[in-house]
């Protein structure tokens, strides 16, 4: 054992190195935009998000990893005890579905969809009931067992004209009549601009992506523009490993792949030397962008590296980090097995 | 009814805009009151100006701390010194008579800006400390690290005001995104938002 | 403040207090606070109010038509709306989720009801099988037992009867009451010796006084343990 | 059958029910659940089922909030429940029933009042200035 971590340390220095070349020579590429606000509006992304192998190749790039998954959460629960318990392997196996389908639940990402389009249909008009009150009513319709958005809510304005109320007046009539937990009826001041940044700042990322959805709809203007604000700071900060194996991971890459913005994505997974993820993320790419060149060129889909190298000479945007990024990583794998060889001839293999 | 007479004596006298009321009803029974005399009075108004210097200066509590200061002196070597890395509220000891403490804490502590008791509570106690929702610090000593809940008055010993103005502050903070928690879970039903009709899967296979 | 309203003057001071309750009213000395009088419930009606009936407003003439056509239009729309819920629900219930579910689950009722009988049944039956089992094992248990109470009975009777014939053997060897004499000299005659004894050969020697030497080898009696050996 | 917020009290077949206000809230703060009960039975008195809720008092966003459930209102209705007049001109608004020709009479004096003011004010306006 004491031998392996060893190895792992030297193998950490040899990799630091050219780790540090490389992120050097990005630093002066480093583009000070501001965080781009740019909400799914050209091309409806439902169709293509809930597709079978979108949903897949998001569920496996997500990774579970238990102890993330299954942290101890901050929600002001009692603590129960620890359990020990002494178990048969069918058990174990059991308890290990048990913990892979909780940990789906757990794991379900938020659906990503297009604005919602306001509503503006008018019931009817009753001009002749101007002057009965100077103010609007609200009906909602409280009929068990309906879901919040199918709920009927419908304004009578003080023209007498009756229309069905617009998302907000219908939202904070479902929150008022049927409150959800972890929701308010006005949006927590977290989400104006100057307490977005500094919370941003100090990299509560899950933390924010949670509070939005527990308040706004997915298909709420404001919530595409917040998650797309946490987004790009992921991005430009480059701290995916905080948002991985966790629900948010799935829509971060849909989103950097709908905008074309994999690139730093794929550098920092290939930094981590996670070949598979580049290539799901190439060929989600390719999922996405129908009309992407490299997914003319058939490569066979388990070499994972000519698949990544053929999205760099079409589609790639910056062409020489990844390139650069790509032969750091070949270095460091043939250092790797030269390094193995030498270990092997010293033992006499 | 005599009493009523005593009560209108004052009103009245109230109306003519003397400082302090010259008649003060001191206990309710009646016989004694009427012999309060003006006597008594005078010297009462005079007593008045000296107490003011009296004032001792470690109980009074009139003064307004700003919040900055306060995070300031969170941060500083004195506070380092006095506290150390424990909560604030560690070193308490709170007095009560028994051998079981009352469910609840004492209502408050600081009454007419002075500390009314010998052994304030562990934010009355030290002025710099101010329940803030900008002063995380302090707030965070009061939540506790395993579930994020607010720590009970019965650990912290802060009388009930404090608590109250805690818990106000937390709820502040969160709303802020200043102290961060785990949001209950949302459960979404896909069907809800997106149907999926049958042309749409051949599109992206 | 017109006069008509009867003000409750609560003075200050006066005895003359009222024999009801009335809001407690905020006093000061300058003036007496006038509190707006509230005929209590239980109060009988006043005798100038009781046959009094509100007049009603005259409404324009224009405007009472106007009404009269809006309330009828109203009164038919809302009895045609009536109509139609009413034949909406009856429509509904019978085909609504809830008749289905109620059909599904009388269906569902009727198939339980009908597994049940039919376990009913199996269940009789495997029950009469018992019983005669149980029956016969009864019967044979019963004769068993009375043979085996028949037989006791014989023993018993035997053995009795044996009783009887030792008994009759042994009454024969009593002495009754006119021999008695001569049974006591009988006895006298010839004396019983009990007393024996046996020598390291096993061999047992009658008679207080007898002597190895006087016993002839043959007739010597032996110890049985002696004639195992 | 979805639960109903059943109030608990006996349904009576024979008798007259009525779809209309019980207050609630406290003094001067009026709340109003809409409420099918026994005609004869007093206004606060034991509710067959609650059937929404009415908020006369006008809220930040210059709304007043009104629920029904629409499922066991219709429900009632077909079984034959008299309607107030209140909660008919609130149905009337909410677009469930036709508009209650009260609504319109209040609407009319209204506007007719606004006019009338507009007048008298034209009128002091003109006065002060000469």
């Amino acid at each position: 054992m004491a031998a392996t971590v060893t190895l792992q340390v030297y193998f950490r220095s040899i990799f630091f190195t050219n780790n540090a070349v490389l992120r050097s020579f990005q630093r002066k590429s480093w583009r000070h935009c501001s965080t781009s606000v740019n909400i799914y509006n050209d091309r409806d992304p439902a169709p293509v998000f809930f597709s079978e192998n979108v949903q897949t190749i998001l569920k496996k790039i997500t990774g579970t990893d238990f102890n993330k998954v299954f942290r101890q959460r901050f929600d002001e629960k009692k603590l129960s005890p620890p359990e020990y318990k002494f178990m048969t392997d069918e058990e174990l196996k059991q308890k290990m579905k048990n913990a892979e389908r909780l940990s789906s639940k757990i794991l379900q990402m938020p659906p990503v969809l297009k604005e919602r389009q306001a509503i503006s249909n008018i019931l009817s008009r009753d001009p002749a009931i101007t002057g009965f009150e100077n103010c609007k009513f609200v009906f909602t319709d409280i009929t068990y067992g309906l879901p919040d958005r199918k709920r009927l809510v419908v304004v009578r304005d003080p023209d007498g004209t009756l229309r069905q109320a617009s998302w907000e007046e219908a939202e904070r009539m479902n929150q008022i009549y049927n409150p959800r937990p972890g929701r308010k009826l006005k949006p927590p001041k977290l989400f104006q601009e100057e307490h977005l940044t500094n919370v941003l700042e100090r990299g509560e990322y899950e933390f924010v992506l949670d509070s939005a959805c527990a308040q706004f709809e997915p298909d709420d203007p404001e919530y595409l523009r917040i998650t797309s604000v946490v987004y790009e700071s992921v991005d430009k900060k480059r701290c995916y490993q905080l948002l991985h194996s966790t629900r948010h991971y799935g829509p971060l890459c849909f989103y950097l792949t709908w905008n074309k913005k994999i690139e730093n994505l794929l550098i920092s997974l290939l930094q981590q030397e996670k070949l598979e993820a580049c290539a799901d993320i190439v060929r989600l790419y390719q999922l996405i962008h129908t009309d992407c060149k490299s997914k003319m060129i058939n490569v066979d889909p388990n070499q994972h590296l000519e698949l990544l190298k053929a999205y760099v000479e079409h589609d790639s945007l910056q062409q020489q980090q990844l390139q650069l990024a790509i032969q750091a990583y070949q270095e460091i794998v043939r250092e790797r097995q030269q390094y193995n060889e030498n270990v092997k001839t010293a033992h006499g293999l | 009814m005599f009493r009523r007479l005593l009560c209108t004596f004052n009103t009245l006298s109230s109306h003519t805009a003397t400082p302090t009321p010259l008649l003060r009803i001191i206990d309710a029974n009646p016989v004694r009151c009427s012999l309060v005399t003006s006597t008594r009075l005078r010297c009462k108004a005079s007593e008045e100006g000296e107490v003011q210097e009296e004032r001792d200066p470690t109980k009074d509590r009139s003064r307004v701390i700003p919040v900055e200061t306060s995070m300031k002196y969170i941060k500083s070597e004195a506070y380092h010194t006095t506290y150390g890395s424990d909560p604030v509220w560690k070193i308490y000891r709170r007095n009560f008579k028994g051998a079981f403490p009352p469910r609840k804490t004492r209502k408050t502590c600081i009454r007419a800006k002075m500390i009314a008791t010998g052994n304030p509570c562990p934010i009355c106690r030290d002025e710099y400390l101010v329940l803030d929702y900008r002063n995380v610090d302090l707030l965070k000593q009061f939540i506790s690290e395993h579930n994020g809940a607010i720590l009970s008055y019965s650990m912290t010993n802060i009388c009930q005001r404090r608590h109250k103005e805690l818990q106000v502050a937390v709820l502040k903070a969160r709303d802020y995104g200043l102290l961060t928690y785990d949001v209950p879970f949302r459960e979404y039903e896909y069907s809800e938002y997106y149907t999926p009709s049958k042309n749409d899967n051949k599109l992206t296979t | 403040m017109n006069i008509g309203v009867r003000s409750n003057l609560v003075a200050l001071g006066c005895g003359a207090r009222l024999w009801y309750p009335v809001h407690e009213a905020m006093v000061t000395l300058t003036g007496s606070q006038t509190v707006r009088w509230i005929k209590p419930r239980w109060v009988p009606v006043a005798k100038s109010k009781m046959f009094r009936i509100p007049e009603r407003k005259p409404l324009p003439l224009e405007e009472e038509v106007e009404l009269r056509c809006l309330y009828n239009n109203y009164y038919m729309a809302m009895r045609a709306i009536r109509r139609h819920l009413c034949e909406e629900r009856l429509r509904v219930s019978d085909t609504s989720e809830l008749a289905i579910k109620a059909e599904e689950e009388q269906a569902e009722h009727d198939q339980l009801m009908e597994h049940n009988s039919q376990e009913n049944l199996r269940v009789a039956a495997l029950r009469e099988a018992r019983i005669k089992k149980e029956f016969e094992a009864d019967l044979a248990r019963v004769t068993a037992s009375k043979e085996k109470l028949a037989k006791d009975a014989e023993k018993a009777e035997e053995e009795a009867l044996r009783i009887i014939n030792e008994t009759q053997e042994f009454v024969k060897t009593f002495i009754k009451r006119e021999d008695f004499e001569k049974a006591i000299e009988t006895a006298l005659a010839n004396p019983v010796d009990y007393n024996f004894a046996i020598d390291q050969q096993g061999n047992i020697f009658r008679g207080r006084s007898t002597r190895p030497e006087d016993v002839a080898e043959e007739d010597k009696e032996k110890l049985l343990f002696a004639v195992q050996s | 059958m979805p639960f109903p917020a059943a109030g608990g009290a006996r349904v009576p077949l024979r008798t007259a029910k009525c779809i209309r206000f019980a207050r609630h809230g406290c003094a001067n703060r009026p709340f109003y659940h809409i409420v099918v009960m026994d005609k004869k039975s007093p206004r606060q008195g034991h509710v067959i089922e609650q059937l929404g809720t009415w908020d006369p008092l006008v809220n930040a966003h210059g709304e007043k909030l009104c629920s029904i459930n629409l499922e066991r209102t219709t429900y009632w209705i077909s079984k034959g429940a008299l309607i107030s007049e209140g909660c008919s001109m609130l149905l009337g608004l909410a677009g469930l029933l036709p508009i209650h020709p009260r609504v319109y009479l209040l609407a009319w004096r209204n506007r007719r009042a606004a006019a009338a003011q507009k007048v008298q004010e034209k009128e002091d306006a003109a006065q002060v200035e000469n």
